[in-house]
């Protein structure tokens, strides 16, 4: 394959397998976002809005309890927590937002796994006054209501997908038969930075506004570099999005941590680059590592982060794993509920759960790290949106009583 | 060239004549419902059959062929039951028969095997609708390579230009997808589908199947002289579905 | 009565009656206060803590739906909603936290009606590592288990108030209670401009933040002054916090909204300094005016907003008001769920229940300025931690099968 | 002075003698229960009497009283009927009686009337545990004018300097709060107490009461040459909720 003539590609990696009647959608897409990306202008009301109505630049914490907690390397934390709706992926929803407005669309839709990307959207769509249609699975609608009611209030329409494994894969499936009838008035706010070329590009130039504001702020308050990097790895986009700072910094180590689920050898897990159950493959419009079978059908995933719960994986991550740049790994579920109960209790931060993931290996790591030596982990949401999950993870009994009485109140 | 030949012979039986195109998922419901269907469309006088191997992610599928994939893989339909029931078929029925799938199925299988094997077993066309001229290099160097035609697919929001592009890769016919959305939709045949219509029969000299929707002998007469052949998909499926596999028969004979 | 002598007085209001065991509990913290009040290292240490763990200086967000469609004033909106914690009141519980390093203790206890405050007070103990208490009334834990919930996971001892009405003033009466007892290791971080001096002064000053950062941001970004400041009351800090950075100038008016209930004439409210029913009155440690009938007895309040429904009211703003320098006005439950609704449909905002206050005489009012005048709405927190709340006062179907099939779930 | 002369006589009565004196929240259980408890105490020898208005942010007190506070006024009792009460009570018993409640109560009804009418009704002191002398300017003017005495408090906490600023404020006696914390918990009798007592002493030459948890003969024994007065509260109350009226007279009567 020939890395210098095909666009959308990274390494071996991404492309645009998209059905024909999409072709001048992406064509217009592509000539929009670079445009956009080559204005300055753009990047400039990009940034003003993130600053004014997120909460743009977010901190970078210093976790001095953690630090001397596991006697290593120092902790700061990059706090997408604290960004409007909650997490990163209000960087990516309004950055596109803005684009839809130069393309002079009227209208967005939106996958949503976990419910974050689908409210960030829904958000993003009140803002700047289009109409909005979420896709989201028929069981994460279940697991997720509370985020099902946001999207409603804020004006959205939430259709309930009930093909395939009818969660956040199938939700992009049925996002994409949306587009395709409806291409001319509306635009696909895709949710990380996966899907047909020129989505990664674009997803990971927003989500860059992370790394950067990350590597200005530890020089700043650490006076020099980090040694490591940590974020999750779902899709990919909030990992994208910081190392981004730190990818032309050879002394800078990043991690990526996957969903190891009820362990990487159990077969319930979404680990697509560490373990041995992925391969390559085309799927969701692009060329990536895929949890499928040998026949190429996508496999069912677990999780207890509905965010990571997802069979494939960025391009440019799937590169920059090939080419050693990425070190992977994963925390399975029961380690991320631990690091998540040590966070809270030592720090007062609640960690997503997926953003706990990222925690995990650094808490395994710190140690071997001096305390001279600064450890990044993206926190690239909050966790108590996860209320529903969590306290079930937790398996509180307060809670379920709570929930028993006030489900029998309604019952009533 | 083993499709084009067939279609224009068929094409030249008759005048004002249309070629009917069938669609059935493999496994769907089972692999001996559709023996007994492909059967009753042959003997109806079907002139194509495009069989799809079902994949997990029909992106560009609607909900009843989505479903369809589903129950065939949830049946336990693998690929290569589907090759060896394709060999069959394919000997046992004198029209041609055509793979559609989506592109990871190939990919997966390795894309040359796959090309080598379909030759094998008596494929004539391969309709890859997520395979876009630009992501198919290696496909595309191997259609001629193994006498398989890659089926080029239009769509009503194709430019003149990008037609002619497509037209260039193209082998046996063009499948000019009727409207806007996935399948299984009725589609309204109006000015804007007779402007697209021409649109398409200027930017090629192949020959034009149209899908998406067709359900009633009212549209097959309506395509005499706009298009070649006739694809009726989703409508069988329901058929079969809803009255069993003998009310296919029937059906196929009442549309021309 | 002698101002010029009496300290911890506005005008008429305030005080110190407080129970001789806690003199010098108070003479101490007075000093201490005093002391880091007149350091800068100690603002500097204040602001960098807000900066680098919260999300500070908040943005200041012009909501140009809500403009247009009321065809008067521009909003401009302060989002304390991005605040860690969600909502302002991590201003002065990180403050006092630093105070109580200066001071050298080690436990911090707190009263909670919403349970915000004992949220934010919870972490700002696992964060700077103090040992904490929360005292929540029965019913408060009853309607706002979440809250308690993360308190918990937090680290921190909710403990449940059986007394009085088992709502916020109870849980003050608590907290004093557990302080005369154990006044030599613990700070009572009180959570509002309320009670016994030096607190409002102490919270008044924390959150002073608001309306520095709010009257910088609004020259910045608009030009000129704005013409209006709108911020719900409560205990009154977040009112004060953004207040305080316009006092000054005569040419903005401040205006205070109290929680109106079921109507100003309904008996079912929370309005000391709207309506006729509140009095002058001393309890709790403060004198100001309180909804309290004949013999002093305190009533009964109602709101929807559970940061709202309090008897007293801050004694700084009881002077404001009776020198007319901040004008207070009331809104009905009904009018808050509108306005909250609103909000999220046009701006992708969600105000906290007790936000919407100000929401709704913003509202009312933006129509008398013209769009070449600023109004600012105080959104002291966000909603979304009070979807159980929302939710039922929107009585939303889905969520209340949702809640009825996981009682369900957890009953088996 | 009232209340001073009441009590240097009564402990000059005898040897190494020591005062009880009991409070009660009017109207709980109910005032006529209250009547009764009253009998009992004064029968049985009890000094000094504190009836506590109750009032609905009882901040000082302890979980008894609080609830105690609290279902007096759920009962429905107003200042009016406590007033009324008081009345009825000091003309029927030849004992001092003092007020306890919180300030509220008395700015609401109007400080100066306060007094008036409590010195009509025979009140001999008030007891306001949430007024320091600081924020007393209006009461204690009023003191003197109408010879009712406002009982002071020492806590553990209190500095020597500060027990001497609060002597001043001082009439009838001192009420010493033996230890930290609420009412109602048991105190331990130690060194630490003997030196506060002791600091309580030297810092005025008014008699000492004192309270928090005292309910055994053992603790008014040990009480006797360190304080003057030994102040029984929620015992009493947890004795008429258990046992009944009845109760009251042989528990006072056993703990001298
Ligand atoms: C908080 C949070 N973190 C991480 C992810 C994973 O996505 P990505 O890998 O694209 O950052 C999600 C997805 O929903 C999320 O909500
Ligand atoms: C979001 C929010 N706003 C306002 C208030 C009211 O308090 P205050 O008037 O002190 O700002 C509360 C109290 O809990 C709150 O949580």
């Amino acid at each position: 394959m020939n890395q210098t003539i095909k666009t959308g590609y990274y390494g071996d990696w991404g492309g645009a397998f998209i059905p024909e009647v999409l072709y001048e959608t992406f064509r217009e897409l592509n000539i929009a976002f670079k445009e956009a990306k080559a204005d300055p202008a753009f990047r400039q009301e990009y940034l003003s809005l993130m600053g004014t109505y997120s909460c743009r630049p977010t901190p970078l914490t210093h976790a001095e309890n953690l630090s001397s907690h596991f006697g290593g390397a120092q902790f700061y934390i990059k706090r997408e927590d604290l960004n409007h709706t909650g997490a990163h992926k209000a960087n990516n929803v309004m950055g596109q937002g803005l684009l839809v407005k130069r393309m002079g669309k009227k209208r967005v839709i939106a996958e949503t796994g976990a419910g974050q990307h689908g409210v960030a959207t829904a958000t993003m769509a009140a803002k700047m006054g289009f109409d909005c249609t979420i896709y989201m699975g028929e069981e994460d609608i279940m697991r997720q209501r509370p985020n099902v009611f946001w999207m409603e209030k804020m004006g959205a329409t939430v259709v309930s997908v009930t093909s395939g494994t009818k969660t956040l894969k199938d939700a992009i499936n049925e996002a994409f038969r949306d587009w395709v009838t409806n291409m001319e008035d509306t635009h696909y706010v895709l949710g990380t930075v996966c899907g047909p070329h020129p989505f990664p590009e674009m997803v990971a130039w927003f989500q860059s506004i992370i790394g950067q504001e990350a590597r200005k702020q530890i020089l700043n308050q650490f006076g020099k570099l980090p040694s490591r990097v940590y974020a999750c790895v779902g899709g990919g986009s909030n990992a994208m999005g910081i190392f981004q700072g730190f990818l032309q910094d050879r002394t800078v180590e990043l991690i990526g941590v996957e969903a190891g689920g009820k362990g990487i050898n159990s077969g319930h897990h979404a680990s697509r680059l560490t373990g041995k159950d992925a391969s390559a493959g085309v799927a969701q419009g692009y060329k990536t590592m895929f949890l499928q079978n040998d026949d190429g059908q996508m496999r069912d995933t677990h999780s207890v982060a509905a965010g990571l719960d997802y069979v494939g994986v960025s391009p440019i991550l799937a590169d920059l794993w090939q080419k050693g740049l990425v070190r992977f790994s994963s925390a399975t579920d029961k380690e991320v509920m631990e690091a998540l109960d040590l966070t809270m209790k030592r720090e007062g931060l609640i960690p997503a759960l997926e953003s706990s993931h990222a925690f995990v290996q650094a808490f395994k790591e710190a140690g071997e790290l001096g305390s001279d030596e600064a450890l990044i982990i993206n926190m690239s949401g909050r966790g108590d949106k996860d209320i529903f999950t969590i306290a079930h993870a937790f398996d509180d009994p307060s809670w379920k009583e709570f929930i028993r009485k006030k489900g029998a109140e309604y019952a009533a | 060239m083993q499709l084009n030949d067939h279609i224009k012979k068929a094409l030249a039986a008759g005048d004002n004549k249309i070629l009917l195109m069938t669609h059935i998922v493999l496994g769907y419901p089972s692999l001996e419902a559709n023996r007994q269907v492909i059967k009753q469309m042959v003997d109806n006088g079907v002139d194509l059959i495009e069989m799809q191997i079902p994949f997990s992610e029909p992106m560009a599928d609607g909900p009843v062929i989505v479903k369809a994939n589903q129950d065939a893989l949830k049946n336990g339909t693998t690929v290569r039951e589907c090759l060896d029931f394709a060999k069959e078929i394919t000997s046992e029925h004198d029209i041609p028969f055509l793979f559609m799938t989506y592109y990871n199925i190939l990919f997966k299988y390795g894309v040359e095997n796959f090309f080598q094997k379909s030759k094998e077993i008596g494929i004539t066309g391969f309709i890859i609708p997520d395979l876009p001229p630009e992501e198919g290099e290696e496909f595309f160097s191997l259609t001629d390579k193994y006498d398989i035609a890659p089926i080029m697919i239009y769509a009503p929001t194709s430019t003149d230009e990008r037609m002619k592009e497509l037209a260039k890769f193209g082998r046996g016919f063009i499948y000019c997808v009727a409207r806007k959305g996935v399948t299984g939709k009725h589609t309204d045949f109006d000015t804007e589908f007779n402007d697209y219509m021409q649109r398409c029969r200027k930017s090629t000299d192949l020959p034009l199947a149209v899908g998406f929707g067709i359900s009633r002998r009212e549209d097959v007469d309506y395509l005499r002289g706009r298009a070649d052949i006739a694809v009726i998909g989703t409508k069988t499926i329901n058929l079969v579905k809803e009255q069993g596999v003998d009310a296919v028969g029937p059906f196929i004979a009442g549309l021309r």
